[in-house]
């Protein structure tokens, strides 16, 4: 099996994003620390790392530092939230480790005048946050479901790969995916949800097992989540089974792999390095001061929440794979040029 | 092999257990080792196989010094020991027990045939019907006491020791186990026998130590200038130890307590007996007659099936011991104080009010320190607890003031009966007397006691009058006369009913 | 020598609260040491972020903590919380019950849980730590499937504010609860009987039962008391995230240990430091705290964590043994423990 | 009380404890096999073999350390550091497979030897000396690795990992050569009987010459090599090192061992009946997926099994002390 490390990729990527925003940095330069904590250790956030870093030269910001909690855990977050304020933060980028449970905690930066996003992932409303920057995960899974029923040929079953069950972002993919179901009148059916899937470990284990038991019931699998993705993948591979199809997230080699040799349909890919970079962009003009989000900004209304702003879904299939990296740079550049006078009222 | 003891002390927290104790044993010898309850004999036996280390003094083995750090080194001297405790493992095999210090191997793996075959060697001296592919835990006592004596025959030692070797087996496997003991004298090799039962040791043995208090009263004296009065006067230090306690009125007409063809979840058949107020009632059994057992019965904690008791007239049934001491004024005192009858770690105070924490406690349950102080320190006072401080840890105690905190602790209960087991257990005997004036002392004061005792001189000096049990059923009750030499004779009588020859010999705790 | 009944005169008593005075002087250093160094692990922010997470800390060890007394173990505190939390969510949230009354019911199901433990383990004689690892497991399992795992997120807006609420700028009222609670078991055990026959049931069962102590109930209570304490804890948190959410205790087991070990606590049972575990608790979210404001922390956290409670238990164990050397001069086991070093 | 009558029940009672798991485990497969016929697939067949694997070792590292009246809180924290550590040699140090693998076991192995050092000379209780170790191991695994996986290991160690033949995983090799080895050290072997006649009645043992410190400490060396063992394999399963592997064994490893009839106070277990439990867990996990049970009831039912393996043992227990 391939296993290049997709690391390398990522890391070449910053490379092409700072030949791109060259020009447009340097506009002004501000003492603002911003910290752009993701929900726990994961392979996803690994380009916010270098967005960060870019951010700041580019903006011309005295710290966009990438700070991740030990583990996946929300109070471990928090925690590590509330010692960089005392450690002199001003502004925080923010994955929800909860997306309820994170609100408190936002709610006591605001009470002492920090401003905080959330990236990639949103905060659920009422919420504090100025607004959330990321994936719609309701419309991507809704995409990637309906990606996957047209794969089908508009009919037959499907089973959904969820990540952390306690996640109530799980709750919405899991409607999503019922209601792209539900749209074609009962000719899809999504057999069964499977939770908890986020561990390595733990998805070997159930997606093995599911497709041992039930490969010649499943017509379809959707993937909602990183980890589940990669197994199905690498196990649909293993069987050599070429008749389910796969709709993953994500853009993990192993993945890609499978797309360009058949053994997956597609995968939605996110747009993690423009969500760190233009969040990063945001929380500066936010913390100085400059800037107050619009009241009447264009925001997209999703289940979670009223102040959404998409940072760029596609699906990769075989026809785009080579060149969905481009699109996804053409998307960031867009959103950035048009940030300030899009969603901000600014002196 | 020589093996010398010389000047061994060892101390206990607030006891000495042994002190200056000397005196040798020779191969080819079978040495008695003799002394009552608490006399440091099982101390001793520890030291010398590696269990405890001596604070003072020497084991020398041929003349030359040794130091035992554990059993591991006494069996590489070529010391091996019975134990009183049981000291196998349940789900072995009884040959893989008996072989358990040095399995047979083949190239490095457990040969069990051999094993077994190996294990049916020793066993067969002893027993040839146990078998030895049984798991132990399937085994009765006595089997397993044969079971461990077979082990240390096995470990073929030059010294081996018995300690009670025959508490638990029958009189026919004590033969067998008796001429095995004196081939393997005849083969060169020293035997150290400890044993309560006087004319075992007559029988057997070539020389005899006596402990008495720690410290040796007669060493290694021929038994052939030994007779059984001259051992039992070594042993306790006189000749006659049956003490004079201060009078005491026993009204006869006022029973407190009567048990009526009582029968017991726990075996016991048809015990009838009746307790009076401020009587002494001793209860006298060898090791599991089933006199603890009865306690038991008696305070709730095991279930009467059949029969009836009766307090002070009225029948009663007990469902559980919390009941016995609130409702009917019933107590008992365990025979192992560190399991079952104090709490070490706690002090002194609380080990004597928690009879009484719901009593003394305010209706929201509040109690203070004060509180218990005010219950505990008179009797602390008035037992004479020698203690610093009545916030001592009851484990810094030593035994006899131990025994006195678990009186006090029914003083301030209130009971109104008190079953004492085996009062002076691992006490010295200055203590001992004043545990007994102790008990003689509260029965004046309106209690009625019931007293468990091995110990017949304690037995003799305190009951008023003696249940004997046997096979947990009662074999009689005998008046006491307060003289030693005919009620030990007529206790034991009843004990082996049919041998009326039987030594008036001090029975063995509980092992 | 005669008795003194005089408390103070006990030459021990210095000696006993040494494990306290010297956790609460190795906690001084640490506050010393981060507050010379990381200047805003003082600033009020800090405080009262550090001040929240020590109530829940604190409450999470007195669950573990009166267990430890009987001489058993709770490791279903975890999932006896997650039970309350999700219980008073649906309370508020689905039937609409004023804060007080579902905040009462979810405590009397998590006192209800810990009763259901205490009844099985006197009722089957099995030990504590299989029973309560099985029901952590089946109140989990059972709570997963009666919720959906659906967080309960429309609370009252009480519930937020009381857990942003700021008392004196930078003293969350919650500390205060967990403290009141510290008096109440402080009351429990030193001046109550109940409290008396749960620490003598747990120092020797058999005595204490022979005494005339109903250790069955009292081990029963001490479970049920564990259930309402890991109530009150997973309510704490409700409090401060103004959520109900199923991932609330899963990673209680090491804290709820950390803290009445490193206080003093047993594990064998019969005594507990109600102060020693409040001390345990502050020492745990001091260096959490610290650590992370220095910067060392987050990843090493856990090592440091582990490593501080082997070193406690240790200092502990070895300040114990030369305590009962010089009382009592060589002791047996003492002996048998040197013997076993060598062997 | 005669010894004849004890003898036969006591042959039952052993029959017993096997039976009733290896009756639950025939009544498992019949039914999930006439309820779907996915269930007999080879694909299957071969999915279920290979998430026994790991679990089986993981029960057995625990089983060790029950044996001898001592638990392991560490297993997967221990896991956890072998399987980065492995992963980390062979990914940025490049150690060849073998080498890799062997520095891995010993790292396990000095793991469960400090567990073992530190119990034995403190005399503290196993439970928080292994607790404490735990949180050691999980921080020095996250210092690290900062929660980054290994996902470059040589094609050859993941090959192992995935490959079969029809039904049987390579994966299985290791795990049955361990429980045969375990099952011969333990009944056969001088360490082996001392380990079990340590948990049977540790005073015995020692005045029986027996090093009871020493074997603790065995026992714990044990448990963490075996622990390091299940943490290479999981990481050859999954194709990466991930610091998250073992953060979910403790459950398992004390289930299987407890369902095979395993006291906590030491001296019994079997290898065959933990294994059986492995088995009848693994057939339960696969069930539900094919009956497409809510997932929220695995961690119910699994509490549940304990619960019922615990009450069954105790019944039989009482049973036999009133025979």
């Amino acid at each position: 099996m391939n296993h290049r490390h997709h690391g390398a990729r990522l890391r070449a990527l910053p490379l092409l994003a700072a030949a791109l925003f060259g020009l447009a940095g340097a506009a002004h330069a501000s003492d603002n620390k911003i910290a752009l904590i993701p929900g726990g250790p994961h392979p996803y956030f690994a380009p916010w790392e270098q967005a960060g870093k870019d951010a700041a030269k580019d903006f011309g910001i005295a710290a966009v530092d990438f700070k991740v909690p030990a583990e996946w855990k929300l109070n471990l977050q928090t925690e590590l939230v509330e010692s960089l304020v005392t450690q002199g933060y001003t502004a925080f980028g923010i994955f929800p480790g909860d997306a309820v449970g994170i609100n408190s905690t936002v709610e006591e930066l605001t009470a002492n005048n920090i401003p905080s996003l959330a990236l990639a992932g949103c905060a659920q409303d009422p919420t504090k946050v100025s607004f959330c920057f990321g994936t719609d995960v309701y419309n991507s899974a809704y995409l990637g479901t309906k990606a996957l029923i047209e794969a089908l040929g508009g009919k037959g079953k499907i089973v959904h790969l969820a990540g952390l069950l306690v996640d109530p972002n799980t709750k919405l993919r899991m409607d999503a995916v019922e209601k792209a179901a539900s749209e074609t009148n009962g000719a899809v059916t999504v057999v069964q949800h499977i939770t908890d899937t986020d561990a390595q470990e733990a998805a070997d284990q159930k997606i093995n097992a599911l497709l041992g038991a039930q490969k010649d019931e499943i017509d379809g699998l959707i993937s909602t989540a990183y980890i589940p993705s990669v197994v199905a993948a690498k196990s649909l591979r293993n069987l050599g089974d070429k008749r389910i199809k796969l709709v993953g997230i994500d853009d993990d080699q192993i993945v890609l792999d499978a797309i360009k040799d058949g053994f997956a349909a597609g995968t939605m890919a996110q747009n993690p390095y423009g969500q760190g970079y233009v969040g990063a962009y945001a929380l500066d003009l936010l913390a100085s001061g400059t800037c107050t989000v619009k009241a009447d900004a264009p925001f997209v209304k999703t289940p979670q929440t009223e102040r959404f702003i998409d940072s760029g879904t596609l699906l990769i299939s075989n026809a785009n794979a080579a060149t969905y990296k481009d699109d996804l740079k053409k998307i960031t550049t867009e959103i950035q040029t048009s940030f300030k006078d899009k969603y901000l009222d600014c002196k | 092999m020589r093996l010398t003891i010389e000047g061994i002390g060892k101390d206990f927290p607030g006891v000495t257990a042994l002190d200056d104790v000397s005196f040798e044993i020779l191969p080819g010898e079978t040495h008695a080792l003799m002394g009552e309850n608490g006399a440091g004999k099982s101390t001793l036996i520890k030291i010398i196989t590696g269990l405890y280390r001596p604070d003072r003094g020497r084991l020398l083995v041929d003349g030359k010094p040794v130091d035992f750090t554990s059993p591991r080194d006494a069996i590489a001297a070529g010391i091996s020991a019975v134990h009183q405790e049981r000291n196998l493992i349940p789900r072995f095999t009884v040959g893989e027990n008996i072989m358990i210090e040095r399995p047979p191997t083949r190239n490095g793996v457990i040969d069990f045939d051999k094993v077994h075959s190996e294990a049916r060697r020793f066993l067969d001296m002893i027993d040839p019907t146990i078998d030895t592919r049984t798991e132990v835990r399937h085994l009765s006592v006595a089997q397993m006491q044969i079971v461990e004596i077979a082990k240390a025959l096995s470990l073929e030692a030059r010294v081996l020791l018995l300690d009670e070797p025959t508490a638990s087996i029958t009189g026919h496997e004590a033969d067998a186990l008796f001429a095995v003991v004196r081939r393997l004298r005849d083969e060169g090799k020293a035997i150290v026998f400890v044993s309560h039962k006087l004319e075992e040791v007559m029988a057997i043995s070539d020389r005899v130590t006596v402990l008495r208090d720690g410290r040796i009263a007669a060493a290694g004296q021929p038994i052939a200038q030994m007779d059984r009065g001259k051992i039992v006067t070594a042993m306790i230090g006189r000749e006659e130890r049956v003490a004079e306690m201060g009078t005491r009125s026993v009204d006869r007409t006022k029973t407190v307590m009567e048990a009526r063809n009582v029968a017991t979840s726990l075996g016991h058949k048809n015990v009838s007996f009746q307790l009076h107020k401020g009587e002494i009632l001793g209860l006298y059994g060898l090791v599991g007659a089933g006199r603890t057992e009865l306690a038991r019965a008696l305070i709730g904690d095991a279930r009467i099936v059949s029969g009836e008791l009766r307090l002070n007239g009225n029948p009663v049934t007990i469902p559980d011991v919390p009941t016995a001491i609130r409702r009917h004024r019933l107590g008992y005192i365990s025979e192992d104080r560190k399991a079952e009858g104090l709490i070490l770690t706690h002090p002194i105070r609380s080990n004597i009010a928690i009879s009484v924490w719901r009593r003394i406690a305010s209706a929201l349950g509040l109690i203070t320190r004060a509180d218990e102080r005010r219950i505990a320190h008179p009797l602390v006072e008035k037992l004479e607890v020698k203690t610093p401080s009545i916030e001592q840890a009851v484990g810094k105690l030593s035994g006899g003031n131990q025994q006195k905190v678990s009186i006090a602790k029914w003083l301030a209960a209130g009971v109104e009966i008190l079953i004492i087991d085996e009062p002076t257990v691992g006490i010295d005997i200055k203590t001992k007397t004043a545990i007994h004036e102790l008990i003689g002392e509260i029965t004046r004061e309106g209690l009625s006691v019931l007293l468990i005792s091995s110990d017949m001189p304690e037995m003799i000096t305190l009951a008023d009058r003696i249940l004997v049990m046997r096979d947990f059923a009662i074999a009689g009750t005998i008046e006491n006369t307060r003289r030693y030499e005919p009620m030990s004779r007529e206790i034991m009588g009843l004990i082996h009913a049919g041998s009326a020859d039987a030594a008036p010999a001090a029975e063995t705790a509980h092992g | 020598m005669t008795p003194s009944s005089d408390s103070r005169a006990r030459p021990s008593w210095l000696a006993e609260q040494s494990n306290l005075i010297g956790l609460a002087a190795i906690i001084i250093l640490f506050w010393f040491l981060f507050t010379s160094l990381a200047p805003g692990f003082v600033s009020s922010f800090n405080l009262f972020a550090l001040s929240r997470s020590l109530a829940v800390d604190i409450v999470i060890g007195f669950s573990t903590m009166v267990v430890l007394a009987t001489g058993g173990m709770n490791l279903a505190i975890g999932s006896i919380g997650v039970c309350a939390v999700m219980a008073s969510g649906y309370l508020m949230q689905t039937i609409g019950l004023p804060i007080p009354v579902a905040m009462a019911l979810a405590l009397l199901l998590g006192a209800f849980l810990g009763w259901l433990n205490g009844f099985v383990i006197v009722r089957s004689g099995v030990n504590s730590f299989i029973i309560t690892l099985a029901s952590a497991s089946l109140f989990l399992g059972g709570m997963l499937i009666l919720s959906k795992a659906q967080t309960f997120n429309a609370l009252p807006p009480e519930i937020a504010a009381f857990g942003r609420m700021r008392w004196g700028g930078f003293v969350s009222p919650l500390l205060l609860v967990a403290l009141a609670i510290g008096a109440a078991l402080v009351v429990l055990f030193r001046f109550t009987a109940l409290g008396r026959e749960i620490l003598a049931a747990g120092a020797n069962p058999r005595a204490a039962e022979l005494s005339g102590v109903p250790v069955g109930r009292a081990i029963i209570i001490a479970h049920t008391l564990s259930g309402a304490l890991a109530a009150s804890a997973g309510l704490m948190l409700v409090f401060r995230l103004g959520a109900a959410m199923p991932s609330i205790g899963q990673d209680w087991l090491l804290p709820s240990f950390l803290a009445p070990v490193l206080g003093g606590t047993l594990l064998a049972g019969g005594f507990v430091s109600v102060v020693g575990t409040i001390l345990g608790a502050l020492l745990v979210t001091t260096l959490r705290s610290g650590l992370l404001v220095m910067q060392i922390g987050n990843f090493w956290l856990q090592l440091f964590l582990g490593l501080i409670l082997l070193a406690a238990v240790m200092i502990d164990r070895y300040r114990g043994v030369y305590a009962e050397r010089r009382s009592l001069g060589r002791k047996t086991n003492l002996g048998r423990k040197e013997s076993g070093r060598r062997a | 009380m005669s010894q004849n009558r004890n003898l036969t029940f006591g042959q039952r009672f052993l029959a017993n404890e096997w039976s009733a798991l290896a009756v639950a485990i025939v009544i498992g497969l019949v039914t999930l096999a006439t309820l779907s016929s996915a269930f007999l697939t080879e694909f299957n067949l071969y999915v279920m073999l290979r998430s026994f694997c790991v679990v089986l070792i993981v029960a057995f590292a625990q089983m060790l350390t029950l044996a001898v009246g001592q638990m392991n809180l560490s297993v997967g924290a221990l896991g956890g550091l072998v399987a980065i550590a492995v992963g980390g040699m062979m990914e940025k140090w490049g150690f060849p497979v073998p080498v890799a693998i062997l520095c891995g076991l010993a790292i396990g192995a000095g793991g469960g030897l400090i567990n073992g050092l530190l119990t034995v000379r403190t005399g503290i209780n196993g439970f928080i000396i292994t607790l404490a170790t735990a949180s050691a191991f999980t921080g020095i695994n996250l210092g690290i690795t900062e929660s980054i996986p290994f996902y470059n290991l040589p094609a050859s160690f993941v090959a192992f990992g995935t490959g079969r033949i029809s039904a049987l995983p390579y994966l299985l090799l290791p795990p049955v050569l361990i429980a045969i080895a375990l099952a011969f050290f333990l009944a056969r072997t001088v360490p082996g009987r001392q380990l079990l006649a340590v948990g049977g009645n540790p005073q015995a043992a020692e005045l029986s010459g027996i090093p009871r410190d020493g074997v603790i400490v065995m026992a714990h060396t044990l448990s963490g090599l075996l622990a390091g063992a299940a943490a290479i394999l999981a990481v050859a399963q999954l194709g990466s090192a991930q610091p998250s592997i073992g953060v979910d064994w403790l459950l398992m490893s004390f289930a299987a061992p407890i369902i095979g009839g395993a006291a906590l106070a030491g001296g019994h277990i079997s290898v065959a009946a933990t294994a059986l439990a492995v088995v009848l867990i693994v057939i339960i996990q696969n069930g539900m997926v094919l009956a497409k049970v809510d997932p929220y009831w695995v961690q119910f039912l699994l509490g549940a099994l304990i619960l019922a393996a615990v009450g069954l043992n105790r019944l039989r227990a009482v049973r036999a002390g009133g025979a």
